[in-house]
């Protein structure tokens, strides 16, 4: 018998990839970096770091603290703003061929609006993720991506900004009480698909100075130590929303992690703080994700999206 | 040199006095290698909790031998990570990425120059002394730690024929006290005009001080906490004076590890100064 | 110099105890099967897994899945009903001269309010923990820690049963948008203090049956994973209500982990997990955070309570 | 007799078919041994991203030894824990607690016995079958497995005077089939009363059926997925029978693994009966 090579394309909407694995934002920098240990074209989409309209020191160091089986960080989006991005950064990936899907984060609407409007005359980008997990300055620091009213005017306004061809994708933070209401909120204000999950909130406390390990006392957490959180989250939103494309996001370290997510409801996945281990992660969990799928008779990935939602023929 | 991963396997181990000396085979670095690289290494095996790199100054290089090119490396242990790497038998896997970071510079003509040395620090110091050296340069070290086991390299030092000051804080070998008590004479005597240096941030803003009050340059190869070695976290910046003058938060790791002297803000390490570029506005956070 | 011997002593509102590391819910039973590796007065308290009104069969297996640093269970609170419990499990702690942590856990407020009424002549139990992550099955089976009302009407009903010498302690969940709303109204509803956190809602899904791994599809993720998570929870609920005592719980491992615990601002800790692995974590953590305090030169532990919050007199 | 926990050193590892032999110094355990006790290791150093003990029954034990008594398991590599294991070398240290769980009850009467095994399920009826021999029980072995790498113990069965029928499900030793379809006539050809089971679920099931039929007892160790082996955490359970006719969840690792197989509801395991003490209403949640 031949062994088929399965089918890894996948449609996120009306974004079709040749394969699912993308980077995580902030864990691959705008893509270069990464070039050197593998090319950036072989794999679904480069997700750049959140980009903002200004430039942004960010915080002051320590920045990460590692935990077990996962790391915290506070970076603060440090970052170019978008002129010198759109000139220095973003041509890179296009020289190059790669599918781009840039993240963009803001500290108010109007901000998030006026970042789309700068991408939208960038043709060639294949979609954006709007980063919804900053504080709203207008609004006392409140997290947009824990308020549907919030995250919904986000989306909407970045939705406005941008040509129809350019999907969105509202990427959605774990620490709320009810995941699907910002999901729906979303969705409900124009976004293409959704990205699940973002860090979870955590901190550390360094015993022997006494004080909190970051710079910025808290910071987000991430890693294979969220992944069964971030399995639950892509799991809630697919059964809520059976209907919109979900790129499932943390703690994805091997292929079948990522078979993982399929399972629960995802079409996509990326691949964050695995980079920082394993510079060439991303390229090796889609080798590993094409052997599981071969291993296991699955000729088109499309067909187990979601597949651990179906109702179960025979209990045992 | 673009850095590459390899699977890499520990050849031999040996204890240096408060340290450990590791012989890594990790065909594909050697040839890339140049003094002030580091490698970042995998550690805790398959199962570990432990998601990160840990980052070592490449110490020496072979490129050949039986197992391939070696790596070799000066391992303190601090946390978890070193603990488990002095654990290492010869046989086992280390995943390792390198060479990492930009290197020190060379001086264009042959100069007199002092390498500096704190602690481990010191490992890289000895592949740039041989640089400096085939240039024609005129090398001394001056090399120091908290107590006589945490000395690193000595002997390599005398090894190449180079003159070397000792200083130790409790006075165990050399000098009681510290590098600094000693660099400032050491420098107008041999009239150096390169000053490298590689250790604790203290004695690297000292370095760079005397450099500065002694006109000399200086290249500084900087220790910050690293999650990925790669450039691509962002955790691993400290504020660094561009070429045109603005402060930027840059990453240590591609960026660095070593910078001029002049470049760094020290004082400031650990913080964001105010006129750093993209900086909180006083008061906004 | 004479090392002195720290003093562990903590003090709960107005209950005081020895020292400050107890067993977690759930992750003991009722005690007697750790008795066998460590005498379970040595530590602060022993807390019973969370007891019904009813006796319960819990979920159906698998109930775990061992995770990143972390595990998932869905054990669905198997166990006698009060009246066995009180019958014959409780009287062993009692002869032993154990001080007990009795957790009640309910699918209503009447529920809630009848657990304590049958405990309330039990005059030798040490205080109550009131275990508000159940589904409120008069409300959609709605957590009741999600919801500050919900909360609030298990605590007062609780409160008004028990005599004003047991201390009640209110157990919070972390899956929610803001901790800080349901410590509020658990105190305000008169909870003596509160313990922070119970598990995270995860899931994980076996690669080759396709389906969730856990009979119950999601369960609770415990362990060091988390405890990035629980240091911020306990860090937000300390600065929200310094007065308030909290029991710190989740993902302590070791006597430094437990010390982070209360630098962030828990006058004491529970080891759960850690438990499964090592049967004598309990004592062994407090060997350790014994030796942690002596070695940091730290009299009292109570001195150290929340330090992690003091302003930083120098910065560097 | 209560369970205890030691610092255990492995003091020798050796291939057996498809299987690993650790014998592993664990002062304290031997003696309060008995057989169908098992032992639960820690698995992976002190670092390692997994939290909980792994369960093997006690293959034989020893009281004396250059380092104190001994346990020997029988691991068959089955995820990241049992790799681990088997990863092993003499020297290295592996936490062991037990003994655990209930031993197989032992007849009053020398009746005579079957032991049967499946894979790695038979490691414990060899301590078992000592003791059976020393009340003057008859004994006789049914040892089966998918394949012959996966069969264990025939050569002790032997060792012991015991007579063996070999079963393999692809024929490569022994009979072709399961042991179940040479039990029912051994069982009568024996006239023998008590049958003993360790091995997969589906195998407990069918013995206990068998002895049912032959009207013979039955005392079958299960194997369920455990979080601590002690008791304490109520993963481990199965549906139960008690003395009081009541069905519960009970807990494999300290009210087993051993039971009476006409106690165990055997086609409802994993699942919670519907008759089950405290289980959910029917429509109810
Ligand atoms: C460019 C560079 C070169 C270095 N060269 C050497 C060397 O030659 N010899 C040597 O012994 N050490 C060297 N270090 C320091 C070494 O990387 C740390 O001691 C090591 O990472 C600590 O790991 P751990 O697990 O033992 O400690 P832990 O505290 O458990 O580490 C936790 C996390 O923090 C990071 N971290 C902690 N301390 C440091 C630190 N000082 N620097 C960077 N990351 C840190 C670790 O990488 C890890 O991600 C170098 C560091 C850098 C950045
Ligand atoms: C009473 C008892 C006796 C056993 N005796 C033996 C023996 O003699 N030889 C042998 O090779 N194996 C035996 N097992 C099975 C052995 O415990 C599992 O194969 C082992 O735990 C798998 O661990 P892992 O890390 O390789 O697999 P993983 O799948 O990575 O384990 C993940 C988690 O699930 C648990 N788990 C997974 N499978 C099992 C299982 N079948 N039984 C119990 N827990 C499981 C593990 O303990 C761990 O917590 C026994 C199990 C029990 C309960
Ligand atoms: C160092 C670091 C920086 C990050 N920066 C961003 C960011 O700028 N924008 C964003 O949307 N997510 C950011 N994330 C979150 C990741 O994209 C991802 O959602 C999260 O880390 C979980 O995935 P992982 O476990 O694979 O890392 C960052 C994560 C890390 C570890
Ligand atoms: C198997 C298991 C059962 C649990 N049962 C209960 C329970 O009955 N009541 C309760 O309040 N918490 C229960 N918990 C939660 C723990 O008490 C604790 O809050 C949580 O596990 C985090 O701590 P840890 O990481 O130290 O385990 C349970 C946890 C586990 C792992
Ligand atoms: S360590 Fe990641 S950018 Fe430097
Ligand atoms: S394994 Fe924990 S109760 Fe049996």
């Amino acid at each position: 018998m031949v062994t088929l090579e399965p089918d890894l394309s996948t449609q996120l909407g009306h974004w079709e990839l040749p394969n699912p694995v993308m980077t995580a934002s902030g864990c691959a920098a705008a893509g270069r970096e990464l070039a050197d240990f593998f090319d950036l074209t072989a794999i679904g989409a480069v997700v750049t770091k959140s980009i903002m309209a200004a430039p942004r020191s960010g915080r002051a160091t320590p920045r990460m603290a590692e935990t077990p089986s996962g790391m915290l960080n506070s970076i603060g989006l440090q970052g170019p703003g978008i002129d010198a991005f759109l000139a220095n950064d973003l041509p890179y990936l296009k020289n190059l061929g790669a599918r781009a899907l840039v993240s963009i984060a803001g500290g108010s609407v109007g901000e998030f609006a006026s970042l789309a409007a700068r991408l939208a005359p960038e043709f060639w980008v294949a979609a954006v993720e709007v980063n919804i997990s900053c504080p709203n300055v207008e609004n006392r620091g409140l997290v947009f991506a824990c308020d549907p009213g919030a995250s919904s005017e986000v989306v909407s306004a970045v939705r406005a900004e941008l040509p129809a061809r350019v999907p969105v994708f509202a990427k959605l933070s774990p620490d709320v009480t009810d995941i699907t209401t910002i999901a729906r909120a979303c969705v409900d204000a124009g976004a293409n698909g959704l990205s699940v999950i973002n860090t979870l909130l955590g901190m550390a406390i360094d015993v022997d100075t006494m004080r909190p390990v970051l710079a910025g006392i808290t910071g987000g957490l991430s890693g294979p130590a969220i992944r069964p959180v971030a399995v639950r989250c892509v799991w809630q939103v697919h059964k809520a929303l059976p209907d919109v494309p979900i790129i499932g996001i943390g703690g994805i370290r091997t292929g079948l992690d990522a078979l993982e997510f399929v399972l629960a409801g995802a079409s996509a996945v990326q691949v964050g703080t695995a980079t920082f281990g394993d510079p060439s992660a991303p390229v090796r969990v889609l080798g590993e994700l094409r052997e599981a799928l071969a291993a296991r008779g699955i000729k088109r990935l499309a067909d187990v999206v979601g597949a651990a939602h179906r109702p179960v023929e025979d209990a045992r | 040199m673009s850095p590459t991963q390899v699977r890499g396997k520990v050849v031999a181990t040996r204890r240096v006095g408060a340290y450990h000396h590791l012989t890594i085979a990790a065909p594909g670095i050697p040839e890339r290698t140049r003094p002030g690289n580091f490698v970042a290494l995998a550690v805790g095996g398959p199962q570990t909790s432990m998601l990160l790199r840990r980052a070592f100054s490449i110490y020496r290089v072979s490129e050949q031998g039986p197992t391939g090119g070696t790596v070799e490396i000066v391992v303190g242990v601090h946390g978890k990570g070193t603990e488990w790497l002095v654990g290492c038998r010869p046989g086992d896997v280390v995943d390792v990425v390198g060479p990492l970071g930009k290197p020190f510079a060379l001086p264009q003509e042959p100069v007199s120059c002092v390498l500096v040395g704190g602690g481990y620090g010191s490992a890289p110091l000895f592949m740039l002394a041989e640089g400096l050296l085939a240039r024609g340069c005129r090398v001394q070290f001056v090399l120091g730690a908290a107590t006589e086991a945490r000395l690193f390299g000595a002997l390599d030092a005398k090894r190449m024929g180079c003159p070397v000051t000792v200083t130790t804080e409790d006075g165990s070998a050399g000098v009681r006290g510290r590098v600094t008590d000693v660099l400032p004479e050491l420098v107008r005597r041999t009239s150096s005009e390169v000053l490298y240096a590689c250790g604790p941030m203290g004695m690297l803003r000292a370095v760079s001080d005397v450099a500065t009050a002694e006109g000399a340059h200086s290249q500084c190869a900087v220790e910050e906490a690293m999650a990925c070695g790669i450039g691509v976290c962002m955790t691993c910046v400290l504020p660094v004076i561009g070429a045109d003058g603005v402060t930027r938060m840059s990453r240590s790791c591609v960026d660095g590890p070593v910078f001029r002297g002049t470049q760094v803000r020290w004082s400031e390490v650990g913080t964001v100064p105010a006129d750093t570029l993209g900086a909180p506005k006083v008061g906004v956070r």
